[in-house]
């Protein structure tokens, strides 16, 4: 019962969202709070009822564990994120149908890790996509959204195509039954599994289409990146989840070629992983703009999330189900701290910020966190799930991923630094020396966020103990812990001996802290010149042009992004030709056509 | 070289479709048809349950249709339905060019001046014209013609005036009115058709003997309101073309 | 023959509208196109030896050999609808000569808003 | 029992009288609108009879499902659009009467040379109207190519006259299943390019893009929902029922099809002004509902007619209204112009996401039930084909509601202050009117089951791929 209440609450306050936006904006923004806050509520509350089955209207529902936790996570960034709504209210075009489709993206994406056919799933996967569509060009840039919703329907059209396709063959639509028949038709799988998973593929912004991250995340409003960096993008997860879990990949790749002891089919896509994962890095570290960054630090993420849930062992995947929900709560937390950063000074611009820790402690506080969790930099939830991901590749013996990842991690050390030096410390911008700090409604999900992953980080038992009860339904070895540590092959990790000594550390670092000499703060503005006027103080920002010298490595790289908008241009003048070609205001131009098409269609005809 | 071009293309379409025209096995080839294999021979019996004998002029009676002209028969009965259409056609044509000349006022000048020959003959052909139209119009079920080349007969003699005088004037809400009543009728007709016998249309009047000139039911009503009909339609459309250009 | 006729009208028609840029002979292609239509359906009709389609005192009776009367019927029907499309499309002609100042299709603005 | 042939004679009565009565012509237009309308409540199926002869004899109308259904579409949707923008009508009153009368022929004649008249009279009243913008050299192209087609539909016609000697549908039917195919390829063809210059199959479109894109908040919605919906179903009732196609001819027109549909929607792509890019959307549309009817999936088809007439209604209703009080339709000149205009955004957006086949309007399940369809047929290229072209026209209509809704210079937030200035006015009449069709859209996509169930009786009979349709040569007299 608890769950169709939650799926049809979250479109009935969509509804209530709206109206009461049409009051009170502000109530409005705080109904979204409600309706969120009481998903998760329902979501916890009915963690008994996980098996039962449920239908509305047309659409069948069946309630799964893995189910219960990506709506978990999605409703958990939902949450959080909805208290920052309200303070955006005054400046967002239309806030009513802001409030409406919130919310109502919130249904769709609760109702899709329901679903028990796989139309319903993609009815829900669909009103997430356009709903969220049509937030996104609230925020800074139209392209964004236009970009956004192409590349996410060509994943979605390909997994229509993929669904009809089963239906085709198995006659069914039930998410079980569609997948039975291709165990035994290597061939059949193949194409299914490429079709299906381009969805997932598109939405987690795997390379080659990771293009729309960027554009989305960093144009966004502020109150709804972090839903699309940590809440949507992990439909993907699951729609990557469902190609190999159910379909299920493996057993049906069983005769195919392999490489390192993968078929070769999922191996294709772990490296289109792999590149994301560095694509990813590398981009990131070059970003200017903290919340550009942070997106392109969810495309590296997204990587790795793909080629742990691609390799459905006990330890990759297991890494990759936690890392799902720490990059969610991270990522979340990250662009909160940007949206409060944002909502104070008006810019994201990381060369026009600084010293940002002197006006908002707290909000920087949670940005360190949420930034070391993302670089996998213990003792934070990011680095347990990382060093799972990592654990489960060594032991496969997959050395080109694992060396990705690495790739990755000590990538994301530099581009953690960037905005983390840049943004809340340094020097304070002398316009900025009156700001106030966070907002009260915006430091509780700062700090709830920030201690969920200092919490994850440590004690991850909770979660692991959802995460082996997945796999054990998934049909793979559940991963193992024994008190506070998790058992990998090569070796244990013991998440509280990790906090400890890295607590210990801190606490040294903060007695040096104490009793050395304090630092002279200097103004942004004192720079050393030989007695001249400076007109551009800003190009003197230590912010601007960070990792220059390491940017030089790659400047001139090659873009799939440039190739795509060729291929867009190319659709373009395609279209332009159809209308010189064929229309016209004269009649000949028509006759013309007329008459080639009967020469042409008698010509074949006459002889048959 | 378009034209060349053009020829080209043509002389290819031509000879593929005369070669697919004529390859196509049910096409009989010119005058060798055989009428019993097509709709057409039940028209000629006048009878399309094959049930009833030879008809004969002048002493067949009362058949489904008593038209002595079989084109009238089908024109009028068997597709009558086409006939409403056609009329609809010419109707709307007409609508169409008093729309976009509506707003004119005045006459077209003709660069010569009709000469007194064109003038005074006339004056003696105009009402020749129109009664050798009212003619063929009621006689349509007997002889060649009918109601379209009656009317179209009307609408010449209307032209010829107009030719032959220069201050010629008609006023163009007689015809309207014509063309309207006309026109009203003849859904009527059918509509009295329909709730009389059952069928939109349907010739529900006594059909008489073939050959007779009050015989064929409802077929030379409707031939006069069509007659009426259609010259009055022509009649506007050559008014609306010799409105002259000011607006 | 005069099928062949019929056939070899409907082509000169259709180059009519390929080739000419002036409204008033694109609408003349138009009507011999439709007049070669229109012999081509009364061809189809003809019956050797048969008589036209009208009961008289010397054709008297059904049983004789008579063409077909029913493309005369259609025949009719087109050449009225043939008869008001060019009306219509002669005072679209004209309304454009008056706005133009051309029946030159080349010189006449092919864009939406022109 | 009513005659449907009351559907044809009360409009063109009224025409008739309408010339007598100059100062009413609207209300009889009104009057005869909501009278078929209504009428087509009480309609009872069945065959009928005009002049009392049995069918290969005598002209018959036909009102089977899929008639009655098209009917049931067609009627209403011209009565809301004629009432919708009844400032618009002026002299057209007659024309609009008589239009009303030719599409309900069109409908239900069960004739092919009959067919033929209500082609012609359907085709004059839509050069007439599309005289109305004043761009007379696009009426002239319409008006050629419009007479060149349905003249080669009369020369396929007399071709089958001349095989099988007769003109009624059902009877054709009959004796063209039994012949050989390969003899119906020039027929065919000659039809299909006829009706093809009608229902906008490229390469026989040339007149649209001057046509549609000229057209105001009457004329736009009139042709691209009522005129091209009924169009579609008649090219449906020829294709799908009556003329079998032989595979070779069946291939190319196929081809043909997917070659309208995806070479629209990039045409639309490439554009900017938003009459523009609906009108190559609906040759994109008619493509792909040709492309199902040539493949005998009509009931699939005969939905995604209603999801693309019923949207495209609101959606040219808009642009035309755009068009007629700003004097432009770009769509970067009227960037934000639903900042001011929120309930005709709402419907013109429900539209949109409809046309693309988004979920919970009723595009999404006429998109489902054709992806069945197709791949029922065991066809893998052409379900490919439809959902590409579902990805670009999704593109360019997220593109142009995202234009409309959010105005901003790239780079800055979007605000209602970079909205534009222009005049835009839209009366409360046609906004009632779109907001009543997007209802619809709305109630279609949330409850197929409920239009499913309204149809299944229609989906019984449609459903059977058998291209033939059946019904019995009754006696008259």
């Amino acid at each position: 019962m608890t769950f169709d209440i939650l799926i049809v609450l979250m479109f009935l306050g969509a509804v209530t969202a709206y109206l009461v936006s049409k009051a009170d904006l502000k109530a409005g923004a705080y109904a979204t709070v409600l309706f969120s806050l009481g998903a998760l509520v329902l979501l916890l509350l009915g963690r008994g009822e996980i098996g039962s089955e449920f239908t509305i209207l047309f659409m069948g529902f069946e309630v799964t564990t893995i189910g219960w936790y990506f709506s978990g996570v999605m409703v958990l960034v939902y949450a959080m994120t909805a208290f920052f709504n309200s303070y955006w209210m005054d400046k967002m075009i239309y806030p009513g149908s802001y409030n409406f489709l919130y919310l109502f993206s919130l249904g769709g994406t609760v109702g899709l890790f329901f679903a028990k056919d796989l139309i319903t799933l993609f009815i829900f996967w669909e009103i997430v996509v356009w709903s969220s569509t049509f937030i996104v060009p609230m925020g800074k840039s139209r392209r964004a959204a236009v970009v956004y919703y192409t590349i996410s329907t060509i994943g979605s059209m390909a997994t229509l195509y993929g669904i009809m396709l089963l239906h085709r063959i198995s006659g069914t639509l039930d998410i079980q039954g569609a997948f039975a028949p291709l165990k035994n038709d290597p061939v059949l799988a193949t194409v299914i599994f490429f079709i299906f998973i381009m969805a997932g593929l598109t939405k987690i912004g795997i390379f080659p289409f990771h293009i729309w991250l960027p554009l989305a995340h960093g144009s966004a409003p502020h109150t709804f990146s972090p839903v699309l960096s940590g809440g949507l993008v992990k439909m993907g997860a699951f729609i990557a989840y469902m190609s190999v879990g159910i379909l299920p990949a493996y057993e049906a790749f069983k005769g195919s070629l392999t490489v390192m002891g993968i078929p070769i089919q999922i191996y294709a896509l772990m490296i289109l992983g792999a590149v994301s994962i560095v694509l990813g890095t590398l981009m990131a570290i070059k970003q200017d703009d903290a919340k550009k960054l942070i997106a392109y630090s969810s495309v590296a993420n997204g990587g790795y999330i793909l080629i742990g849930i691609l390799l459905m062992d006990q330890l990759a995947f297991a890494g990759s189900m936690m890392h799902l929900f720490n990059h969610a709560i991270a990522s979340a937390a990250a662009f909160l701290a940007i949206a409060v950063v944002a909502h104070r000074t008006g810019t994201t611009k990381i060369s026009e910020l600084g010293g940002m820790i002197h006006r908002m402690p707290l909000t920087y506080l949670t940005y360190l966190i949420a930034i070391i969790s993302l670089a996998g930099i213990p003792p934070m939830g990011g680095f347990v799930s990382k060093w799972l991901i990592i654990q489960g590749l060594a032991d496969q013996g997959l050395m080109f991923m694992a060396l990705a990842a690495f790739f990755g991690s000590i990538g994301s050390f530099l581009y953690v630094f960037r905005p983390l030096a840049a943004v809340f410390l340094g020097q304070l911008a002398p316009r900025h020396e009156e700001l106030a700090s966070a907002p009260l409604l915006m430091k509780i999900p700062m700090t709830i966020l920030m201690v969920l992953i200092l919490f994850f980080g440590v004690l991850p038992g909770w979660i692991l103990g959802i995460i082996g009860q997945i796999q054990v339904a998934a049909g793979i070895e559940p991963v193992m812990m024994s008190g506070n540590s998790i058992l990998a092959v090569n070796g244990v990790l013991n998440t509280l001996n990790v906090f400890m000594v890295f607590g210990f550390g801190f606490l040294i670092a903060l007695v040096i802290f104490m009793l050395m000499q304090k630092s002279r703060r200097v103004g942004l503005m004192d720079t050393y010149t030989s007695a001249e006027f400076i007109y551009t103080p800003e190009l003197y920002h230590y912010g601007s042009a960070f990792y220059a010298p390491f940017e030089r490595l790659y400047a001139r790289h090659p873009s799939v992004e440039d190739f795509l908008m060729a291929l867009a241009y190319k659709g373009h003048e395609a279209g332009l030709m159809v209308n010189a070609l064929f229309f016209s205001h004269k009649p000949g131009v028509t006759v013309f056509w007329i008459t080639v098409i009967v020469a042409v269609v008698t010509l074949g005809g006459v002889g048959l | 070289m378009k034209k060349a071009l053009a020829m080209l293309l043509l002389v290819l379409v031509g000879t593929l479709l005369f070669m697919g025209i004529y390859a196509m096995e049910g096409f009989r080839p010119y005058g060798e048809v055989d009428l019993a294999q097509r709709v057409s021979q039940a028209y000629i019996d006048k009878d399309v349950t094959g049930e009833n004998p030879e008809v004969v002029y002048g002493i067949s009676k009362d058949l489904e249709t008593g038209s002595a002209n079989l084109v009238t028969s089908i024109i009028v009965n068997y597709r009558s339905f086409d006939t409403l259409g056609e009329v609809t056609v010419l109707f709307l044509s007409a609508l169409g060019v008093s729309i976009l000349f509506g707003s004119f006022k005045g006459r077209l000048r003709s660069r010569y001046q009709p000469n007194f020959i064109l003038r005074t003959g006339s004056k003696v052909v105009f009402p020749l014209i129109l009664i050798m139209g009212v003619y063929i119009f009621i006689h349509g079920h007997l002889s060649p013609g009918g109601g379209f080349p009656g009317g179209s007969m009307i609408a010449s003699a209307i032209l010829l005036m107009y030719l032959a005088d220069e201050a010629f004037r008609i006023r163009i809400e007689g015809f309207k009115m014509t063309e309207g009543i006309a026109g009203s009728l003849y859904v009527l007709l059918g509509l009295v058709g329909l709730t009389l016998a059952g069928y939109f249309l349907s010739n529900f009047l006594n059909t008489g003997t073939v050959g007779a000139l009050f015989s064929a039911g409802i077929i030379p009503v409707v031939y006069v309101l069509v007659g009426l009909k259609v010259g009055s339609e022509l009649t506007g459309i050559i008014t609306d073309f010799l409105k002259g250009e000011v607006e | 023959m005069i099928q062949y006729a019929g056939i070899l009208l409907i082509l000169i028609g259709i180059y009519g509208l390929l080739t000419e840029t002036n409204l008033i002979k694109i609408i003349v292609s138009l009507n011999v196109f439709e007049l070669g239509l229109n012999v081509f359906i009364i061809s189809v009709g003809f019956v050797r030896e048969g008589v036209a389609p009208i009961l008289t005192s010397v054709n008297n009776h059904s049983g004789l050999v008579f063409v077909d009367p029913l493309p005369q019927a259609l025949v009719l029907t087109a050449i009225v609808i043939g008869l008001g499309t060019t009306a219509l499309g002669l005072a679209f002609a004209r309304r454009i000569y008056m706005k133009h100042g051309t029946l030159n299709i080349e010189e006449i603005g092919g864009g939406i808003n022109d | 029992m009513i005659n449907p042939v009351l559907l044809i004679a009360i409009p063109l009565l009224l025409a008739f009288v309408s010339i007598l009565y100059k100062g009413y012509r609207n209300n009889l237009l009104v009057f005869g609108a909501l009278v078929n309308a209504g009428l087509v409540l009480t309609l009872g199926k069945g065959e009928y009879l005009i002049g009392g002869f049995k069918p290969p004899f005598g002209i018959n109308l036909v009102l089977d499902d899929y008639a009655f259904l098209g009917l049931l579409v067609i009627n209403g949707l011209f009565l809301l659009i004629t009432l919708m923008s009844l400032d618009k009508i002026g002299e057209n009153a007659t024309v609009l009467l008589v239009a009303l009368a030719g599409l309900n022929g069109l409908l239900l004649t069960g004739d092919l040379f009959n067919l033929f008249v209500f082609l012609e009279i359907t085709a004059i009243t839509a050069y007439i109207l599309s005289a109305s913008s004043r761009q007379y050299q696009h009426s002239f192209n319409y008006l050629v190519l419009g007479t060149l087609g349905s003249g080669l539909y009369l020369f396929g016609l007399i071709l089958l006259y001349a095989v099988f000697g007769s003109l009624n549908m059902a009877d054709l039917s009959l004796k063209m299943a039994t012949a050989d195919t390969s003899q119906l390829v020039i027929p065919s063809l000659l039809i299909f390019i006829g009706l093809g210059v009608e229902v906008k199959i490229l390469p026989f479109n040339g007149w649209v893009r001057g046509v549609y894109g000229n057209s105001d908040s009457l004329v736009g919605p009139l042709f691209s929902a009522v005129y091209a919906g009924a169009m579609l179903l008649v090219f449906g009732r020829i294709f799908a029922q009556v003329i079998p196609l032989g595979a070779y001819l069946k291939t190319l027109l196929l081809l043909l099809g997917a070659l309208t549909l995806i070479a629209g929607e990039l045409a639309a792509l490439s554009k900017t002004r938003i009459r523009e890019i609906l009108l190559y959307s609906s040759i994109g549309q008619s493509g792909l509902i040709v492309t199902l009817f040539l493949s005998g999936l009509v009931f699939p088809a005969v939905m995604q007619l209603f999801n693309n007439i019923l949207s495209k209604a609101v959606l040219f209703t808009v642009a035309g209204q755009m068009a007629d009080t700003t004097g432009t339709d770009d769509a970067e000149a009227l960037q934000g112009a639903f900042a001011r205009h929120k309930l005709a955004g709402v419907a013109f957006t429900i539209a949109g996401l409809s046309l693309i086949g988004m979920p919970l309007f009723y595009g999404f399940v006429s998109k489902i039930n054709l992806l069945f369809g197709v791949f029922s047929l065991d066809n893998y290229w052409l379900p490919g084909v439809i959902l590409l072209g579902t990805v670009i026209e999704g593109t360019y209509l997220i593109r142009l509601l995202v234009k409309l809704w959010m105005p901003g210079e790239e780079g800055l937030v979007s605000h209602e202050s970079h909205a534009t200035k222009a005049p835009l006015e839209i009366q409360r009449a046609r906004v009632m009117g779109i907001v009543v069709l997007s209802a619809v859209l709305l109630v279609g996509g949330l409850m197929p089951g409920m239009i499913q169930n309204n149809l299944s009786e229609s989906g019984r009979l449609l459903d059977e791929t058998t291209p033939v349709y059946l019904f019995d040569l009754k006696g008259g007299q």
